[in-house]
């Protein structure tokens, strides 16, 4: 019963940041911002959703294989936002708004 | 509900179509094309089926869009402007073809209807034979390496012609690599530490669950194309990081041809054998005292050959477009 | 309570593809793609689940493991495209 | 959900026909490859939704003996190696356009027949 209530409570709120980070993708004025709502959300939407799941499966396979995937997002999609970022910084595209000047490098 | 979901998946699959068309930048129309393939995969898995969708996630979100851009980096990526052809003649053209399509589904059966004329055919037979004549739950690939085996010899001997084609027309004859060519080719993305790290730690990771898909093929959604198009990208992954001169290390260009070559024929060989033992042409049941266990090994030994066949042809075609430099 | 999350990853997905189409700069249109398969993850794992068969989330484990490469080849292409271009 | 029951078959015109049209009319190789996949996947639509019996699972039978719905295996099968096939053939058309900027200097259609035309 508890943990019914916790996992849907989790399922809710990952769904809530899911959305909250596609608003923040398309809503924010510019490249930084966006990425920034994207990467956090992104993260957090997926913990707290595939916890829930987790939640309701119990000790099982489904459980093993659950916790592998979200290890290996944890791992890949802070990576991805970090190079995607590092790769318009340093890039000369002047059509990146807000970006610095690309300074020697 | 889930009928409901998938309706929304199809509507984003017309409109991310349309947009891949429209959009006059070839990178973006590639991107397009990965979200579209993402999408399609999502759908095939809503529709039931897991193998394939399995097979386009692999395929299409991995090794398509990494070919895409391999030769994109060779060629303009804008589409010219203003080619000043007409338009309403193509257009008129396929809006006739579609109407025409649409007025003939009114006469097919609606979707899952379990009484149209597909499912009465072979199907049945399959799914009731496969637990009996092979002990395998996965009928996908009973009926891929086993019931059809033919069909599925002709698709590998074709992924093979590929392969060689693209080594053929790219990797043959090629001019030699200028010093920023060489530079270019023996760098790859080792200056990006953090992905480099992340990248190097999930290799391991991939190919182990590409081979753990090759071998659990006959229990869960799984098998040689699907293995073969993972391990590929594993391999791929080492080459992007470390640059195009070390993954070309890893798997020489003559292993690699015979990867492709020895595949396709451990595929043949495994028919030949079943003749030699007096059985048809990849009839598995006679190469072993119990035709079940004869079927299993055969199944085994044909999809390992089709892994290995489309492994190397993808890495191979990669090879081809990385190892190249854009002409000037 | 799935079919509620599933609705928010559907619309977020609808959202994504509308960064994407929208870009400005090629990098939106990357991070948008990026989304978009972080999202399809969750979506074949909830669907999985809800469908009863959990050996399906090896789909997902594809995914997650699949999609990280795409964003590395987009990287290799922009390095290759600025060392060429800086060619006299 | 009767009224969307054709909704599938639908899609797989309106996608069959779009790619169709990047194929025939636009001048650019990449564009016309990109086209041909939309194409193929359309194709591959059609194939896997009349492979979908309803109340059914996909194929991969879990306790012999029990009585289950399972959709159809055999389109799953042929679409399963059209998959590879596919991006099999599109890295070929691929290096072919490579070729062809290299020897032409462009990969628009029209510009490549230019120099036939003037002759």
């Amino acid at each position: 019963m508890i943990v019914d209530a916790l996992s849907f409570t989790m399922l809710a709120l990952g769904g809530f940041f899911v959305f909250m980070g596609g608003l923040g993708a398309l809503r924010l004025p510019d490249l930084y911002t966006r990425m920034h709502a994207a990467s956090l959300t992104d993260s957090l939407g997926t913990l707290l959703t595939l916890g829930g799941i987790m939640l309701q499966a119990g000790w099982s396979l489904a459980t093993i294989k659950l916790l592998t995937i979200l290890f290996f997002l944890m791992m890949t999609g802070p990576t991805a936002s970090y190079a995607l970022a590092n790769a318009a910084l340093l890039s000369d595209d002047k059509d990146a708004p807000g970006a610095p000047p690309a300074t020697g490098n | 509900m889930v009928t409901a979901f998938g309706i929304a998946l199809l509507t984003l699959l017309v409109v991310t179509a349309v947009a891949v068309v429209v959009t006059p930048n070839l990178f973006v129309a590639v991107m397009l094309m990965s979200i579209f393939s993402l999408l399609m995969a999502a759908t095939f898995f809503i529709l039931d089926a897991a193998d394939v969708a399995l097979t386009e996630a692999a395929i299409g979100a991995g090794m398509s869009t990494i070919l895409f851009l391999g030769a994109l980096a060779l060629i303009a990526e804008r589409e010219a402007r203003g080619s000043g052809r007409r338009r309403w003649l193509p257009l008129a053209v396929i809006a006739l073809t579609a109407f025409t399509i649409i007025y003939a589904t009114f006469d097919k059966p609606r979707l899952g209807d379990p009484s149209a004329p597909v499912h009465q055919h072979v199907a049945p037979w399959y799914l009731e034979q496969t637990p009996v004549l092979m002990e395998m739950s996965n009928v996908v690939t009973a009926v891929l390496a086993s019931f059809r085996a033919y069909d599925t010899l002709g698709e590998v001997l074709v992924i093979l012609t590929a392969g060689l084609g693209v080594m053929l027309i790219l990797a043959n004859g090629r001019p030699d690599l200028s010093r920023q060519g060489r530079a270019a080719a023996a760098t790859g993305l080792r200056h990006h530490l953090i992905p480099r790290v992340v990248g190097q730690l999930l290799i391991p990771f991939i190919v182990l669950f590409g081979l753990y898909l090759q071998f659990h093929g006959e229990f869960g959604p799984g098998g040689g194309f699907q293995a073969g198009a993972i391990i590929a990208v594993g391999i791929v992954l080492h080459a992007l990081l470390e640059g195009e001169a070390a993954g070309r290390a890893i798997l020489p260009t003559p292993l690699l041809v015979g990867m492709m070559a020895g595949g396709a024929l451990l595929y043949c060989a495994v028919g030949i054998v079943g003749m030699l033992l007096g059985g048809n042409f990849l009839d598995y049941a006679v190469l072993s005292a119990d035709p079940v266990a004869g079927q299993q090994l055969g199944i085994h030994l044909v999809e390992a050959g089709v892994g290995i066949t489309v492994t190397s042809s993808l890495v191979a075609a990669f090879h081809a477009f990385a190892d190249r430099e854009p002409a000037a | 309570m799935y079919y509620v999350v599933t609705t928010a990853i559907l619309v977020t997905m609808a959202l994504a593809l509308v960064r994407a189409l929208l870009g400005p700069t090629v990098y939106d249109r990357v991070l948008a793609v990026n989304m978009f398969g972080t999202k399809t993850v969750l979506l074949v794992a909830i669907v999985a689940f809800l469908s009863g068969r959990p050996d399906f989330l090896d789909l997902a484990l594809a995914y997650a493991l699949i999609n990280f490469v795409g964003v590395l080849a987009v990287l290799e292409f922009f390095r290759k495209k600025r060392h060429f271009e800086r060619r006299p | 959900m009767k009224l969307f029951g054709l909704y599938n078959y639908w899609v797989f015109a309106l996608l069959l026909m779009i790619g169709l049209y990047a194929v025939i009319a636009k001048p650019n190789l990449v564009k016309k490859l990109l086209g041909l996949s939309i194409f193929q996947s359309a194709v591959f639509l059609l194939y896997i939704s009349m492979a979908k019996v309803d109340g059914g699972t996909a194929p991969i039978i879990q306790h012999a003996g029990e009585p289950q719905v399972f959709s159809n295996p055999l389109p799953h099968v042929l679409i399963l190696t059209a998959i590879v096939v596919g991006i099999s053939t599109i890295a070929l058309g691929l290096a072919v356009v490579v070729r062809i900027r290299e020897e032409f200097g462009t990969i628009e259609e029209d510009e490549i027949q230019a120099p036939d035309r003037d002759r």
